[in-house]
């Protein structure tokens, strides 16, 4: 099933043939209606947008087209006949290739597995070949910019490159109909690029792709069309050329144009009031051969950004101060004291929170309700005498639902069933019960629509203005320029540079990044 | 169609939730044990009366404590094979010291019990070492060491312990009292405290819970003390209730029984939940097999068979509609 | 450990007594030292090798196991080796063949089981090692694969058990079998004989059910209790062991009924917590199952040597305790 | 969350973190030699050439249910019905040596795959815990058993002159049959995992499911592939015993899955599935098989101490392990 009958002879790019299409397509998971009778069409040789706030339904509606849900209602009609895979295995085999929101590899097999998984090239014998085999995924993973180890295992890897490696497996089939749930997520500006260059080169050979982001900009950047999803319903359909942000933005959340208005790429005010004394003070960590002796100091009130390319170690050191890394060496002090290293609770105890950028295995207990996941990092505080403090988690619980418009039936609801942008806010009101001194953000807007991205950047914001220390990771640069006061740099694992004033800009932030890679790909070339 | 993200959560009611899969799931063992009990009634003499019901309860309860213990183990993901070499431990415990009373054989051989749990405990909460194996090798020592302890099968006399077995206040039995509040404290634990809430967060994401700064090491020894603790307690009960212990029997294969109940119960083996209620009526629902398959003197070898058969088919009563979900 | 061989157990005398054990009937032609081809040697000097096959926690495994290191010592044997195979027949090839390695040079063999020995036998045969096999017969070739089997007639066990169940009863009861392990050649003969004797008999006595209880106590009180529970009517019980039988007498207690009057209780083997039961009244008859081996096995090995010819079944008379004899014969229970 | 656990069970990429991997694994084959010279040393009665190849010999049996359940293992499931299985593999085969050789052969595979193949369909296609299905397939296989054999009151008998015999009784440069055959499979085995795409397959299912479901991998058939061999090798291992021992034994194979279990996890493979290796299982079972044979060299030892020292031991190894694997990692 290596290659894909529709595969070996790709139809010329035809603006006028649907190649995926959907009729009055249903589904509800018990009370919720994940999708209302959705009508949806990709052409063969377009890049079509797919849009809406979270819990629109995006992500149902892809699974629904690759035989990962049935569903309740409607048809799907794939290169004109009527389909109906029952396993993701039909829908590949038939020629739709797709990248899962969640990544969704086997973390305890190599990169190379991972890519070639089912289809793994064979020796005359019928038996695998691992040396062609690593030799190709290294190839196909170099081709897309991330060089690693095709033999280490993939789970040790950071998100974004495992985000790339998916990618690779995508591309490593020819197939009529590329589907991408947030595929930028968590991927850094350099490899978006090379995603986008992927996305248009397939385009060209006729392949229809399915583009889902929340980052508004690079829609118009790589889109030819854009559909929008609200409450699981279909409300526009066009041409994304000639279509204005505001208009977008207000058709994803239904209000009136006049009611949307968005200044700037972010809700991020101005620079803030500077204290004298840092409240965080991280001097000298060292992480067995991943960070070198990085030192930072955050003053309340302050946001302080971590920039760098995909494993420049940014979640490392985050992690690290927050004592979820082994490390060897360094200090972390907060309001003076000092922490005990390697601890998480007495990170905790001394007023760190992190928010971890992988929210399926670090985050969500997938099992547990809404509630208890929001209360869960306070548990042990609160609880008094052993017993659960049901009244003052409810009101907690509340006012956080409330206050980061989570979207869930009911407190109660299974944090599983919810849309993986509400997961991160779920995560984000975990993290703000514990009242913390200095709030760890890896990430932060991963995945969260517009409004909530809004929401959570003027949130930052605002705890910033009472006090709150904050060191922000983002891979989206604007996020990361307006956001902080100060960036950091980093490049393999130690601090390269630090931006401040007028040099923290889009453009010195990007050159700092790219120096960093040069001097990185010396060895190679 | 209004808003979605601007309008607060529209409440709704847990029940609401519900889809029929999660109410198969959540009732099927009931209805499994319904549908045994109608047919008992509609085919076994003497079935109907007051001593079927009390028979049934009083012989379940060693296998029941056992289970609730397995319960809060499996919860956490973990499982615990030692539990019927503990029973045995404590079996054998009972005649050696009951020269000090009953009260202090007792008292020591459900010590034994929470010691070997904590051996347990720090094996697989501190060293890291996988359930099964951990709690394996147990297993093979404690039955051997029950034997040293024990020697040979003796009877037990004591008024004490004999009373304990065999007594009863308003013809309810104390073994089925305490049974009732061995299993009134668990789920207060699952459902109240906040070790419950900690264990089903470390048993449905541990990596989590420890970034969430929960005392994941403390809680696991606690859960398999616990467990060991009761399983003890369970040994001691059936010893009483022979008036014997025999370190080789008791308690042979009760870890499987006990699994079962609990996985029948609707507790998934993949841990981050635990169902007490669901365990109790897999553990009867496994009793009144037995009791059904000797009722109709059924010879060992399709008694076996048979049981086989219904312990899928209650299984899939609960699960096997769950794909369908889909 | 157990109180019972105390008295017992002192000096026990090849020629019989309550305790040792009496050659009842020797069966089959005889088996020489020639015949086997094995080399004469003096006990004195030998290594005596002995597997038991269940664990010293069961009463007779107990009092064999004991008689025979007793006798060993009583016969002076240079060194006597001892492994227990807990029930596990692959375990018990690997004991013996073990046991031949550490240098015996004669085996007395209790058997787990009577078919699936061959490998350890014929190892044995290899080294010229003479095996001796008691308490449980083995399929294999007499005089050639082992010299003799010493043990009791299970079957006849049975037969006796239902002559002391239609003794205690008078000829009309409703009987319950208790039955031991399944797989298990002494539960197979135990029934087989007793049913055999009451089918040709004893019409009066009308089996209503047999169960399984694994030769275990607490399986046995929890099984008769159900029986007891779901046919009101059941007036005796059979049990393979007295562990079970033992379970039974709680069983029709807690039934609100009176052990050994209104449910009469007859088992096998004679261990002490049973005949003290008879004593109390709550069993009726036991049928004994000498584990006495130790006097008799090396009585007969001495036998082989000195050029003897050994019988292929060496067949011992085993006792019966009942109400008349209980009480003076307690001493011989082990 | 195998996810997680796995994570921290298994090694990084990194060389250094290579070496704690195969240091991991070799914690059990380092014990394994450790014990290995101790008991030469101190019993001349160990290192001799008979008891050495009666190890192996006894070890065969175990061996060969073992490989089946490392698959099943590794594919995140689990197989309780192995000690049954087995048991009946031998009954049948015993019973089939009386018609020719060859029904002694074929109908206990036959028979002991069908049930195999019967469970996994029931786990991978009705979504069943394996726990509960393989735990009815040993009641199954057990109740099947004794009513063959009339409640286990007959065992069969391989006839004396019968060729089957041969099959574990024979010897090949001094070595039995057995031993040979369970280096071919397990030869086989290793194959398999790392050179098929279905090795890699029982891996990501074991490792992420629902990741191996969104991959397009074949799940299910996967799983029931792997409970079929299972089920296979167990009623092998059962015919190699029936024509060791020459008989059907009706008692055999109680408590047998647990020992298989503690092999294959004491070789390096994750309960939770998603890691392991062949070769860690030989190693597992050698070195379960070697602790029975030095205690019981160690004279007239009490059985119920030999318990206690065996269990002791198997928790001290798993200790050492887990301590070789962390301190590499530091
Ligand atoms: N397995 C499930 N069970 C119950 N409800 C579900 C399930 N999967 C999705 N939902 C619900 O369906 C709705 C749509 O979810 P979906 O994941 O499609 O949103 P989305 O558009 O992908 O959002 P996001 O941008 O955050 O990924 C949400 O309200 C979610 O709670
Ligand atoms: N060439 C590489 N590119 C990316 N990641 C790498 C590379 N080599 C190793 N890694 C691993 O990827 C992980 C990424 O580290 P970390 O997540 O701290 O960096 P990051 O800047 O946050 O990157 P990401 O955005 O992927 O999280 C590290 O654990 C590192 O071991
Ligand atoms: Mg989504
Ligand atoms: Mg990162």
């Amino acid at each position: 099933m290596t290659v894909s009958p529709a595969g070996t002879a790709p139809p010329p790019a035809t603006g006028t043939v649907p190649v995926l299409e959907t009729e009055g397509l249903s589904k509800s998971f018990g009370p919720v209606h994940a999708l209302r009778a959705v009508d949806f069409a990709l052409q063969a040789g377009e890049i079509h947008a797919l849009v809406g706030e979270n819990g629109a339904g995006k992500s149902t509606l892809i699974k629904l087209l690759t035989g990962v849900h049935r569903p309740d209602a409607g048809t799907i009609r794939f290169a004109g006949g009527e389909v109906a895979f029952d396993r993701p295995a039909d829908a590949q085999r038939a020629g739709i290739s797709t990248v899962y929101q969640e990544i969704n590899l086997v973390p305890l097999l190599s990169v190379a597995r991972n890519v070639f998984l089912g289809r793994e090239p064979r020796t005359r014998w019928g038996l695998v070949d691992t040396a062609a085999m690593n030799r190709a995924a290294a190839e196909l993973v170099g081709s897309l910019g991330v060089d690693v180890d095709v033999t280490a295992e993939l789970g040790r890897l950071g998100l974004g490159v495992q985000q790339m490696v998916a990618l690779a497996r995508a591309m490593s089939v020819e197939s009529r109909v590329v589907i991408m749930d947030e595929p930028t997520s968590s991927l850094e500006a350099r490899e978006v690029a090379t995603l986008f260059e992927v996305a248009r080169n397939l385009r060209s050979r006729g392949v229809g792709l399915v583009f889902v982001s929340h980052r508004l900009d690079e829609l118009w950047e790589l889109c030819d069309r854009v559909t929008v999803l609200r409450d699981g319903q279909h409300v526009h359909t066009g041409p994304m050329a000639g279509l204005d942000r505001v208009s977008l933005v207000a058709a994803m959340l239904g209000r009136d144009v006049a009611e949307v208005a968005i200044e700037g790429a972010t809700e991020f005010g101005d620079t803030h009031r500077q204290a004298v004394e840092p409240v965080l003070t991280v001097s000298g960590i060292d992480v067995r051969n991943r960070l070198h002796g990085i030192g930072l100091r955050v003053r309340p009130g302050e946001v302080v950004g971590l920039g760098g390319l995909l494993g420049s170690g940014r979640s490392e050191t985050v992690k690290a101060v927050y004592g979820a890394l082994p490390v060897r060496g360094g200090t972390v002090e907060v309001g003076g004291r000092r922490v005990r290293p390697n601890s998480v609770r007495h990170a905790l105890r001394a007023g760190i929170a992190l928010l971890s950028e992988d929210r399926k295995a670090e985050g969500i207990v997938p099992e547990l309700s809404v509630r208890d996941n929001i209360a869960l990092a306070v548990l042990p505080r609160f609880s008094r005498a052993g017993l659960v403090p049901e009244r003052r988690i409810d009101a907690l619980v509340e006012t956080f639902m409330r206050r980061l418009r989570i979207k869930a039936a009911s407190p109660a609801q299974k944090v599983r069933e919810l849309s993986g942008g509400n997961q991160q806010k779920v995560l984000m009101a975990r993290w703000l019960c514990t009242e913390p001194k200095v709030f760890l953000l890896d990430e932060p807007t991963r995945g969260i629509d517009v409004g909530a991205k809004a929401e959570v950047q003027a949130l930052i914001d605002e705890l910033a203005g009472h006090g709150l220390a904050v060191v922000l990771i983002s891979s989206e640069l604007d996020e990361l320029v307006e956001g902080a006061d100060r960036i950091l740099v980093l490049h393999d694992g130690a601090v390269a540079r630090e931006l401040t004033g007028e040099h923290k800009t889009t453009s010195a932030l990007l050159a700092a990044l790219a120096g960093g890679r040069r001097r990185a790909e010396d060895g190679d070339e | 169609m209004s808003d979605g993200t601007i309008a607060p959560p529209e409440p709704r009611t847990r029940r609401g939730l519900r889809t029929d899969a999660d109410w198969i799931r959540r009732n099927g063992v009931y209805v499994a044990l319904a549908l045994l009990v109608l047919i008992n009634v509609a085919v076994t003499d003497n079935f109907v009366s007051e001593n079927t019901l009390r028979l049934q309860l009083i012989q379940v309860t060693p296998v029941l404590i056992v289970a609730l213990g397995m319960a809060l183990v499996i919860g956490t993901e973990g499982i615990d094979l030692s539990v019927g070499a503990v029973m045995a431990i404590a079996a054998s415990l009972i005649p050696l010291y009951i020269g000090y009373g009953t009260g202090v054989a007792v008292g020591i051989a459900v010590l034994a019990g929470a010691i070997s749990g904590a051996v347990a405990g720090i094996l697989v909460g501190r060293i890291g070492v996988q359930p099964i194996i951990a709690t394996l090798g147990i297993m093979v020592a404690g039955r051997g060491l029950a034997n040293l302890f024990g020697g040979e099968i003796k009877s037990i006399r004591d008024p004490g312990v004999v009373a304990l077995g065999s007594g009863s206040v308003l013809g309810i039995p104390y073994v089925v009292l305490i049974a009732a509040a061995v299993a009134a404290l668990v789920w207060f634990l699952v459902r109240r405290s906040t070790y419950g809430r900690q264990l089903v967060a470390i048993g449905g994401n541990k990596r989590a819970a420890e970034l969430a700064g929960l005392p994941v090491r403390r809680v696991l020894v606690t859960t398999y003390v616990l467990c060991g603790l009761l399983a003890a307690l369970a040994g001691v009960l059936l010893a009483a209730r022979s008036q014997a212990s025999d370190p080789t029997k008791v308690g042979l294969l009760v870890e499987l029984s006990a699994i079962t109940a609990v996985v029948i119960g609707g507790t998934p083996l993949s841990g981050g939940q635990v169902r007490i209620a669901g365990t109790i009526a897999g553990a009867l629902l496994m009793q009144l097999i037995t009791a059904t398959l000797i009722f109709h003197d059924i010879p060992d070898s399709t008694a076996q068979i048979a049981q086989a058969v219904i312990v899928v088919a209650a299984v899939y009563v609960q699960l096997g509609r769950r794909r369908a979900r889909r | 450990t157990n109180p019972g061989d105390d008295q017992s157990g002192a000096a026990p005398s090849p020629a019989g007594g309550g305790d040792g054990q009496v050659v009842k009937e020797s069966s089959g032609d005889g088996c020489t030292l020639q015949d086997y081809g094995a080399e004469k040697l003096d006990l004195r000097n030998a290594v005596v090798g002995f597997s038991q096959s269940e664990p010293d926690t069961a009463a007779f495994r107990a009092a064999e196991t004991k008689s025979i290191r007793e006798a060993a010592t009583e016969a002076g044997v240079r060194d006597l080796l001892v492994t227990n195979a807990n029930n596990e027949l692959p375990k018990q090839i690997a004991d013996i063949q073990n046991l031949l390695n550490q240098g015996a040079d004669f085996l007395i063999v209790a058997p787990v089981n009577s078919d699936g020995l061959d490998p350890a036998l014929t190892a044995a045969k290899r080294a010229g090692v003479p095996v001796l096999t008691i308490d449980r017969k083995v399929t294999n070739t007499h005089c050639e694969d082992y010299v003799a089997f010493l043990g009791s007639d299970f079957e006849d066990q049975g037969r006796r058990a239902a002559d002391a169940l239609n003794d205690a009863t008078g000829g009309t009861a409703k009987v319950a079998i208790l039955l031991g392990s399944s797989g298990n050649n002494v539960t197979d003969d135990r029934n087989a004989g007793f049913k055999e004797r009451v089918r040709a008999q004893y019409p009066g006595l009308e089996i209503v059910a047999e169960q399984t209880a694994n030769f275990a106590r607490d399986e046995g009180q929890a099984v008769a209790e159900q029986l007891l529970q779901s046919n009101p009517d059941i007036t005796a019980i059979y049990a393979h062991n007295d562990e079970m039988a033992l379970g039974a007498v709680t069983a029709v207690q807690a039934a609100g009924k009176r052990p050994g009057e209104d449910v009469k209780i007859v088992s096998i083997d004679g261990t002490r917590n049973a005949v003290q039961a008879i004593v109390d009244g709550q069993i009726n008859a036991v049928i004994e199952s000498n584990p006495r081996f130790g006097p008799l096995a090396f009585e007969t090995a001495r036998k082989f040597y000195a050029g003897e010819a050994i019988p292929e079944d060496v067949i011992i008379s085993d006792d019966e305790y009942n109400r008349d004899n209980a009480e003076a014969n307690l001493g011989n229970a082990f | 969350m195998t996810t997680t656990v796995s994570r921290e069970e298994s090694a990084p990429a990194s060389p250094r973190a290579r070496l704690a991997r195969l240091a991991q694994r070799q914690g059990a084959l380092v014990i394994l030699a450790a014990v290995v010279l101790a008991a030469t040393f101190s019993f001349d009665t160990f290192g001799t050439t008979g008891n050495l190849s009666n190890i192996a010999l006894q070890a065969s049996f175990l061996a060969v249910v073992a490989l089946g359940m490392t698959f099943v293992i590794m594919s995140g499931g689990i197989d309780l019905s192995v000690g049954s299985v087995f048991a009946l593999g031998g009954v049948l085969a015993a019973w089939g040596a009386g018609h020719g050789t060859w029904a002694a052969i074929l109908l206990p595979l036959g028979v002991c795959g069908l049930i195999g193949l019967v469970q996994g369909l029931v786990i991978a296609r009705g979504g069943l815990p394996a726990f509960i299905v393989t735990l009815a397939g040993l009641l199954f296989a057990r109740g099947l058993l004794l009513l063959i054999s009339d409640e286990g009151a007959t065992t069969y008998k391989v006839p004396p002159d019968s060729a089957f015999r041969e099959l574990a009784q024979g010897e090949l440069l001094g070595i039995g049959y057995p031993v040979w055959f369970v280096l071919v499979a397990f030869a086989l085995g290793g194959l398999v995992l790392h050179r098929t795409s279905y090795g890699a397959t029982v891996l990501a299912v074991g490792g992420q499911e629902d990741a191996a479901e969104l991959m397009g991998l074949p799940v299910a058939r996967t799983k029931v592939i792997a409970y079929t061999v299972s089920g296979l090798l167990a009623g092998l291992g059962g015919l190699l015993m029936a024509s060791y021992t020459s008989s059907g034994v009706t008692v055999l194979g109680v408590g047998m899955e647990l020992e298989v279990i503690s092999a294959v996890v004491l070789g390096g493979t994750l309960l939770t599935g998603g890691a392991g290796t062949v070769l860690g299982t030989l190693v597992g079972v050698l070195l379960l098989q070697v602790i029975k044979n030095v205690i019981n060299q160690v004279g007239s030892l009490n059985s119920n101490w030999q318990a206690v020292i065996s269990g002791t031991i198997l928790l001290v190894v798993v200790t050492i392990q887990r301590w070789l694997a962390t301190v590499q990692r530091r």
